[in-house]
């Protein structure tokens, strides 16, 4: 069961590399999409045995996440079929930047989206953090060539940019594998099966395994677009085309996420669970800070929506470092961010199509210019800032209500400052774009249902977990955050 | 409370209702008033029989969010903004049934104003912390919409901007006010609010937090940017709506967290006193050099918020110097000064829309002489405008002198009351005087250029009065100005309980004396307003007697044999508020645009004054483009070379390393 | 044994410190394969059990022999200048490399806890190569010289591997190779493009968004 | 409230007031001969002229509406009712209660706000002049008024009017309320200083220029309503410097109240004839320090109080 959840989407991707047609090609990505969905939610309910000697397993953790990201790619890969087939049927107009927008070979763009779900289902799969280290690096991989869709001077930049800063980043997360090793070398052997370093944790060599999540935090840090390292996000998402970059931010970021909280889980089970939590506090505070003084003066909306990014995960990271209940929290935010981010990817595409300039200030009147992608964009901005019928007000406020427990009221202002900020900077964006005439002529690209409806079902599930969380979601989060007791 | 809440959902149902097309704007508005007037009964009901015999409603059921319990209480105090809310709301949307009739049928923001006023009644009955920032953000959400009803002009859109940033940063305030609040336990309830100790330093953090947040949504000085701004951009309906209620919501925050907290300290009466002090001041000030009249509108809410905070500071001091008499009445003064801001506010703002619907224009330098064209609203206008000032017969002066009343016991009471209590009545007392003067000049600049004389531009010639859906509630509303201008003594006794409420910490029976001795002034002020009436009627009969046999005869003014005198020539705004803004000068910092009169024979010139909101220009504009320049100083590390960026990662790792290597 | 061992050591950081100091793009890749040779010494001096020999066979194919003929190749196709403008003087970058040998022999020094013996000089070596190779990406302007700087920090992740005697785990080495080899081929795709978007390879001169309008927050 | 037999005890003053009004008009006009050396008209002129514009016919402009025809009624049943609280008698006015100050004061604001409007509707420049400058001076008069009655309040204990001016207040305090009374009196009854009464040219005018366009029987009603509303100020001013219960009747009392507003009068006729008219900041910089004066005497009222 878990070798089919990863192997599919892979074979697929290599098939789909060989077919000619693209009608046949759409077909085959949908197809996988959705047979990867109905997989990973079966994959729920009947345990299935781990695969490749306990290297592949799914926990909790690795469920939430796989489910997310599978109806992230399902949505995605509809909204990319129309993408591909408006894409093709006409040579699009040159950007306002004087780029051309030839486009890289099709086969292999969707070869390697697919490949791209198959890693990421693999990091969700990974219990030994070696394959957690080598599906993370496939992702990189696979999504390197995504972002370069659009051939144009900028975008090759953005993969320049992306490919480095992360390579960087994951050398830095090998040395903090082999620190690991280093620090377990007498209490687990060398192994690093998460099940046996959570078990010998309280024998490890402490200082070197603090060093070991320095380098962890760094590493994954950089592709989960913390602080100081995210400089890629907003060039890779700029220059992407929507649904990637929807990808990226929706599922890719959770999977980066994911191996720090593999490891600091195991700190946590180490005894120095204070120390790394602490430092996640920090890096977190940082992110939102960086991410609301970026955005104020950001004139791009799609490098706007990548900084929102940054801030959601500086939220998340911070929530994790809390530990306690503030896991759960921090899931639900998890969740609610990919869905809402993906989702504002996805509209953000609509506009750039509808509107043909990535500037806001060139953007006017997109009620008039397209109502239904018009509307999702403003409802999609209310709901990121944390407005109250979306989830992320729900998980924000859950947060918030740890740290002020914790007694950390400056860090508590240090987070709603950058909230407030955001706000300001979105709202002032979204309606310099809604309101007003249509100033340049449309691009004759009109809405159809399959990049109406995708990013509208994302919008809709978010809004139903912002009014009511069901109780057996809240059982299974409550698992998740069983290894991190106060 | 399920009346409460079946009230509630067939407002939001109603609501729903108009956004069928086939509906016309007409019947989409009568659907959306049926909605407010059956919202009116099953609300007002229970909210009016709490007021008579109080005994809190409570309701509460958990939901699945941890943390969040539907749980609702109705008590005295919300029972007083909710008859506020539920009656200005049917009016307003009576008066709004025809004013947003004539512009096409999508354009009625019908869903959106049921909306606020569903969420504006919730947040005044929920118990629990999470649910009252639910419909807070919900409230501050649909006003945003509505004040964006118009939102093709470019201003109108900078106005809800302003505003929507304002909102949410009174949302930041209250947020972290009530995780203060909830520190010990983490439990979201009021009620465990307020029988949980707090320290000294976190009560006086929460005091200042719900003076932020609310003062907000209130809009007194410091957090006032927002409110001449979006009043103006909103249609008169809503922002009758919003000056009306809305900014009360920010006073009852400030209430309901005082009665949470319990014990004061003395500086929070002198502080919300000096809030009140320069709210009403720079408030009024500001409202008299203004020429837009929906602007000059909102400045006045500004200042009857700063009348309403003098109230509540006042009250707060007499509860700490152990006065009950002092904090009943000026409790009371502060209550009835809401109800009755709420009635005369939202009937002048129906009153500008009228007019600027008939004219077409905001100016009031560009009106004139419309009492002659449009008798009803002129005389309504007139009402508001004579009871905003508080002049004696009507409502607005039973607010003033039940707060004059407190000082005068506080001064009376002498040493007993302490030294703060001697400083809070006299700068009450001084303020107040102040206030009520130049509020009195600022309507007669309002109501003289407006409605007096003759017209000065030719867009007042097709003006004629409203239909009569739009003059009904105008009317409605004037008659309740005079009858609690009359009978003010009915009205004290309905205010006996939520002032209680407010003063529980003292002995009741004190309290219950002094309101006695209130009404049985109020009872005399009532019956001196009558003798007056019957002496003005008496005087009236006297002329028309005396006039019967002579010679009555229609001439031209009086004008020292100029015959040429034309219409411009009249007093305008600025020139009737020059003088008295002299004064006031160096706060105001007014921009004159002076004719240049070079050339000898005298050509065509201009003269224009504009005020800028000196408060606004210097705090809120440089802190925005502070913030939007060292944004772009960092931006330019964005947009730097890989290089940098690869090196940013590198340090960072240094630099942690280091870190816990030292501090690990 | 053990001097074959150090030998090794110091001839890497001989070979960084020439990598820091050459200008030409050509010689970089000269020096990358010698290291590569070192490295595949490494697995053949701790005990030649099959296993091993056909790991370090592994690595000098990879690292000595293709790694250097896609570059090379790249060179070629790009037909850019040969010599490489850095950001940091030549000079300049060999008295940073001495002042950070110091600080990796001070730091292998305090993490002594490690396995005895040579360690030190195991260490040091991987984290001054660790440290070249972020210092030549950093620094250096040409697209070809940064994908060397990577290939070089790689270099320095398996040595600390290797020195810290792990060698009985073959999936963090297999984990390396794979990266590198990927890495390789992808970077050279992209050098390609690349040249063939504009004359030179440098990345400085790809500067961000272009000169947008500015949206004047009054 | 008093029972039925002292009813006629609480009206008398009130009664006396209504009537003797004219008379202190007439009282000033006479000192003011005095001074220039001249006769000087007769002593109940006001009643002689009152009483020919009741008989008058009335002549209104075409721009007035009815707020114009109000105006005069509503000023003369504001200044009766103020009379009423203000009149003072020692056993209290015919209407006392706590706080009526404050009702007897916003009666005046209602008046001055009758006036001004009626002033705008005429649509005159002139009449507007006069508003404005009445507005610009109205919170500055009515500042000091209210410190005034803080000051009254804070040494007498008490919250009415009636029982506030009768108790012990230190004469210093009583002093300086009589001389910030004197200057409001002369601001809020266009006396010398900030108005003059009886000149031609409109610029200079407040409260004339306000009633320029009124005529026959309104015109009657405001000459009648200012002399009441001086009545008032005067009877005021007496009650600040002459302590009560100086001689035991109440007859005896009424009478030395009216000889001290005679004397008031008296000294206003004596100060119009001294003095020229001010510019206007600088009538606003005497009111500015007519409440310097008065919150003089409310703080040593409070030091001595407390």
């Amino acid at each position: 069961m878990i070798f089919a959840i990863v192997l599919i989407p892979m074979l697929a991707g290599a098939a789909s590399y060989f077919v000619k047609g693209d009608r046949s090609r759409n077909t085959i990505l949908v197809s996988t999409a959705f047979l990867h969905l109905v997989l990973s939610v079966g994959s729920l309910f009947f345990a299935s045995a781990p695969a490749l000697g306990g290297m592949l397993r799914f926990d909790e953790a690795g469920h939430l996440f796989l489910c997310t990201m599978s109806l992230l790619f399902l949505c995605a890969s509809i909204y990319a079929a129309s993408y591909i087939r408006f894409e093709g049927a006409a040579h699009r107009a040159p950007d306002d930047d004087g780029f051309i927008f030839a486009d890289s070979p099709k086969n292999l763009f969707t070869a390697c989206l697919l490949f791209f779900c198959g890693a990421m289902s693999l990091v969700c799969a990974a219990q030994h953090l070696g394959v957690l280290w080598i599906g993370i690096e496939a992702t990189t991989f696979a999504s390197a060539p995504l972002v370069y869709y659009h051939h144009s001077r900028r975008s090759l930049q953005a993969v320049w940019k992306y490919v480095m800063i992360c390579s960087v980043g994951i050398g830095f997360s090998l040395i903090g594998n082999l620190l690991v090793m280093v620090a377990f070398s007498d209490a687990a052997k060398g192994s690093l099966f998460i099940s046996d370093l959570l078990g010998s944790a309280a024998s490890a060599n402490a200082d070197i395994l603090m060093a070991a999540f320095v380098f962890f935090l760094v590493g994954y840090g950089t592709k989960t677009g913390l602080a100081p390292m995210h400089s890629w996000l907003p060039a890779a998402h700029g220059e992407s085309p929507a649904f990637v970059s929807s990808l990226l931010s929706g599922a890719l970021l959770n999977c980066a996420f994911l191996g720090i909280f593999r490891v600091h889980g195991i700190c946590w089970s180490a005894g120095i669970g204070s120390f790394s939590g602490g430092l996640m506090i920090f890096m977190g505070l940082l992110s939102a800070l960086v991410a609301a003084f970026f955005m104020i003066a950001q004139r791009d909306y799609k490098r706007m929506l990548a900084y929102s990014s940054v801030e959601h995960m500086g939220m998340a990271v911070l929530g994790a470092g809390l530990g306690g209940p503030a896991i759960v929290a921090t899931m639900l935010h998890m969740i609610n961010h990919s869905l809402t981010k993906g989702m504002l990817f996805l509209v953000s595409g609509n506009v750039l199509s509808a509107s043909g300039t990535r500037r806001i200030g060139e953007v006017k009147g997109l009620f008039k210019l397209s109502p239904a992608s018009g509307v999702l964009w403003f409802a999609g901005i209310l709901a990121i800032c944390g407005t109250p019928p979306s989830g992320l007000f729900v998980s924000e406020f859950l947060i918030l209500r740890e740290v002020f427990s914790r007694g950390m009221y400056l860090s508590g202002a240090l987070i709603l400052i950058p909230l407030l900020l955001i706000f300001g900077a979105m709202s002032r964006a979204v309606m310099e774009m809604f309101f007003g005439e249509p100033s340049r002529g449309g691009s004759g690209w009109r809405e159809s249902a399959s990049t109406i409806l995708p990013p509208l079902l994302l919008l809709l599930v978010s809004i139903f977990l912002g009014l009511h969380l069901p109780a057996p979601l809240l059982a299974f989060l409550g698992k998740i955050g069983g290894g991190f007791k106060l | 409370m399920d009346f409460f809440l079946a009230g509630v959902v067939i407002l939001v149902f109603a609501g729903l209702l108009s956004f069928f097309p086939s509906v016309g704007a007409r019947a989409r508005g009568r659907i959306a008033f049926a909605g407010n007037l059956c919202a009116l009964i099953l609300c007002g009901g229970p909210a009016v029989s709490q007021l008579l015999h109080p005994a809190p409603v409570s309701l509460m059921a958990a939901t699945s969010i941890p943390g969040l319990n539907f749980s609702l209480r109705l008590d005295c105090l919300s029972a007083i903004f909710l008859v506020c809310l539920l009656m200005i709301s049917c009016l307003s949307s009576l008066y709004g049934i025809s004013y947003f009739g004539g512009q096409g049928s999508s354009s009625a923001p019908w869903f959106w104003f049921n909306v606020l006023v569903a969420s504006m009644a919730m947040v005044l009955v929920s118990a629990n912390a999470f649910l009252f920032l639910f419909f807070w953000e919900a409230m501050a959400l649909s006003s945003f919409f509505l004040v964006l009803h118009d939102s093709g002009k470019k201003d109108v859109r900078e106005a809800a901007w302003i505003y929507a940033v304002s909102s949410h940063f009174g949302l930041v305030c209250i947020i972290s006010l009530f995780f203060l609040l909830s520190l010990p336990g983490g439990d979201m309830e009021f009620a465990s609010f307020a029988n949980s100790a707090h320290s000294r330093v976190i009560a006086a953090a929460v005091f200042l937090l719900s003076l932020a947040g609310f003062g907000a949504k209130a809009g007194f000085i410091p957090f006032h940017v927002w409110l001449p701004r979006a009043h103006p951009a909103a249609p008169s309906p809503v922002s009758a709506l919003m000056s009306g209620v809305m900014i009360k919501l920010g006073i009852y925050g400030i209430l309901r967290v005082l009665v949470i907290l319990g014990g004061f300290e003395p500086w929070w009466g002198l502080v919300i006193l000096s809030l009140g002090i320069t709210s009403g001041i720079i408030g009024v000030v500001f409202a008299f050099s203004q020429h837009d009249i929906k602007k000059l509108l909102a400045y006045h809410s500004i200042e009857n918020i700063g009348i309403i905070m003098l109230g509540s500071g006042l009250g707060v001091l007499g509860i700490c110097c152990g006065v009950p008499a002092v904090s009943a009445l000026a409790f009371a003064g502060a209550l009835l000064h809401v109800f009755n801001h709420s009635v005369f506010k939202s009937l002048l703002f129906m009153c500008a829309g009228a007019v600027i619907k008939a004219t077409g224009t905001h100016n009031v330098d560009e009106m004139g002489g419309l009492m002659k064209k449009m008798p009803v609203t002129g005389a309504c206008f007139l009402t508001g405008a004579s009871a905003i000032s508080g002049l004696p017969v009507l409502n607005g002066f039973v607010s003033e002198f039940l707060i004059f009343l407190a000082a005068l016991h506080g001064l009376s009471a002498g040493g007993t009351g302490g030294k703060e209590l001697v400083y809070g009545s006299v700068a009450t007392v001084v303020a107040l005087s102040l206030i009520g003067a130049l509020a009195l000049g600022c309507f007669a600049k309002a109501c003289g250029i407006m409605f007096l004389g003759e017209g000065r531009t030719e867009c007042c010639n097709g003006a004629k009065d409203p239909c009569v859906a739009m003059l009904l509630p105008m009317m409605v509303l004037s008659g309740i100005c005079f009858l609690v201008g009359i009978g003010g003594v009915f009205a004290v006794r309905l205010l006996a309980n939520p002032v209680l409420e407010l003063v529980e910490g003292l002995d009741a029976r004190q309290a219950e004396i002094s309101l006695l001795q209130a009404s049985y002034s109020l009872g005399l002020v009532g019956i001196c307003a009558l003798a007056f009436l019957v002496l003005v009627i008496g005087g009236l009969a006297a002329r028309t007697l005396l006039l019967r046999g002579r010679k009555v005869l229609p001439s031209v003014t009086w004008d020292c044999g100029y015959s040429e005198s034309t219409a411009r020539m009249q007093y305008s705004g600025s020139s009737f508020a020059r003088p008295t803004l002299e004064f006031f000068c160096l706060l105001l910092g007014t921009h004159r645009k002076g004719p240049e009169i070079s050339p000898p024979f005298p050509a065509t010139s201009s003269f224009s004054t504009h005020t800028p909101d000196f408060l606004e220009d210097s705090l809120f504009r440089h802190v925005v483009n502070a913030l939007s320049r060292c944004s772009e100083f960092i931006c330019r590390i964005e947009k730097g070379s890989v290089h940098l960026q690869i090196l940013l990662v590198v340090v960072a790792l240094f630099v942690i390393l280091a870190w816990s290597m030292l501090y690990g | 044994m053990m001097d074959w061992l150090q030998t090794v050591f110091v001839v890497m950081i001989v070979a960084d410190f020439a990598l820091l100091a050459s200008s030409r793009i050509a010689g970089c890749i000269n020096i990358l394969a010698l290291q590569g040779v070192m490295l595949s010494v490494l697995p053949l001096l701790n005990h030649a059990s099959v296993s091993n020999i056909f790991f370090a066979s592994l690595i000098f194919s990879i690292k000595a022999l293709v790694f250097p003929f896609l570059l090379r190749r790249a060179l070629k196709m790009v037909n850019a200048k040969r010599e490489v403008e850095p950001l940091v003087g030549y000079s300049a970058s060999i008295l940073i490399g001495l002042a950070a040998l110091i600080f990796s022999f001070w730091l292998s020094g305090r993490m002594g806890s490690f396995s005895p013996g040579m360690a030190i000089l195991g260490v040091s070596a991987s984290v001054f190569t660790m440290f070249t190779g972020l210092f030549v990406i950093v620094s250096r302007v040409k697209a070809i010289t940064q994908v060397v700087g990577y290939v070089v920090f790689e270099n320095g992740i398996y040595l600390l591997g290797s020195s810290l005697m792990l060698e009985q785990n073959m999936l963090v080495e297999l984990g390396v190779i794979l990266d590198l080899l990927v890495f390789v081929l992808l970077s050279g795709i992209v050098v390609f493009h690349i040249n063939r978007e504009f004359d030179h390879i440098d990345t400085d001169s790809m500067d961000g968004d272009g000169p947008g309008r500015e949206v004047p927050l009054r | 409230m008093a029972d039925t037999n002292t009813i006629a005890v609480d009206v008398f003053p009130l009664l006396c007031g209504l009537v003797l009004a004219p008379f202190i008009i007439g009282v000033v006009n006479r000192t003011k001969a005095f001074f220039a050396g001249r006769n000087g008209q007769p002593l109940l002129q006001l009643y002689f002229d009152i009483f020919k514009l009741l008989r008058k016919g009335a002549v209104f402009s075409r721009s007035t509406t009815w707020v114009f025809r109000l105006a005069p009624a509503v000023s003369l049943a504001s200044t009766v009712s103020a009379l009423a609280i203000f009149s003072l008698s020692p056993e209290g006015a015919a209407l006392s209660f706590p706080g009526d100050i404050v009702l007897a004061v916003y009666m005046l604001a209602l008046a001055r706000f009758a006036t001004v409007l009626s002033a705008l509707d005429t649509g005159s420049s002139f009449e507007g002049m006069g508003a404005s400058r009445e507005v610009m001076l109205a919170p500055f008069a009515e500042a000091a008024f209210f410190i005034l009655i803080l000051a009254a309040a804070v040494a007498s204990r008490s919250m009415s009017a009636a029982t506030m001016f009768a108790a012990a207040i230190p004469l210093p305090v009583r002093i300086l309320m009589f001389v910030s009374l004197f200057i409001v009196l002369l601001v809020e009854n266009c006396r010398v200083p900030a108005d003059d009464p009886n000149t031609h040219l409109e610029l200079t005018m407040i409260h004339e220029v306000m009633v320029l366009d009124n005529s026959g029987p309104d015109l009657g009603m405001i000459f009648y309503a200012a002399s009441l509303k001086l009545w008032l100020f005067a009877s005021l001013a007496v009650c600040c410097i002459m302590p009560a219960g100086l001689t035991g009747g109440i007859i005896g009392e009424m009478a030395l109240r009216v000889a001290g507003i005679i004397c008031v009068c008296i000294l206003v006729g004596v100060v119009e004839s001294v003095m020229a008219r001010f510019r206007f900041d600088k009538v606003r910089r005497m009111l500015v320090f007519a409440s310097v004066l008065s919150s003089l005497a409310l703080l040593i009222a409070v030091g001595v109080s407390a």
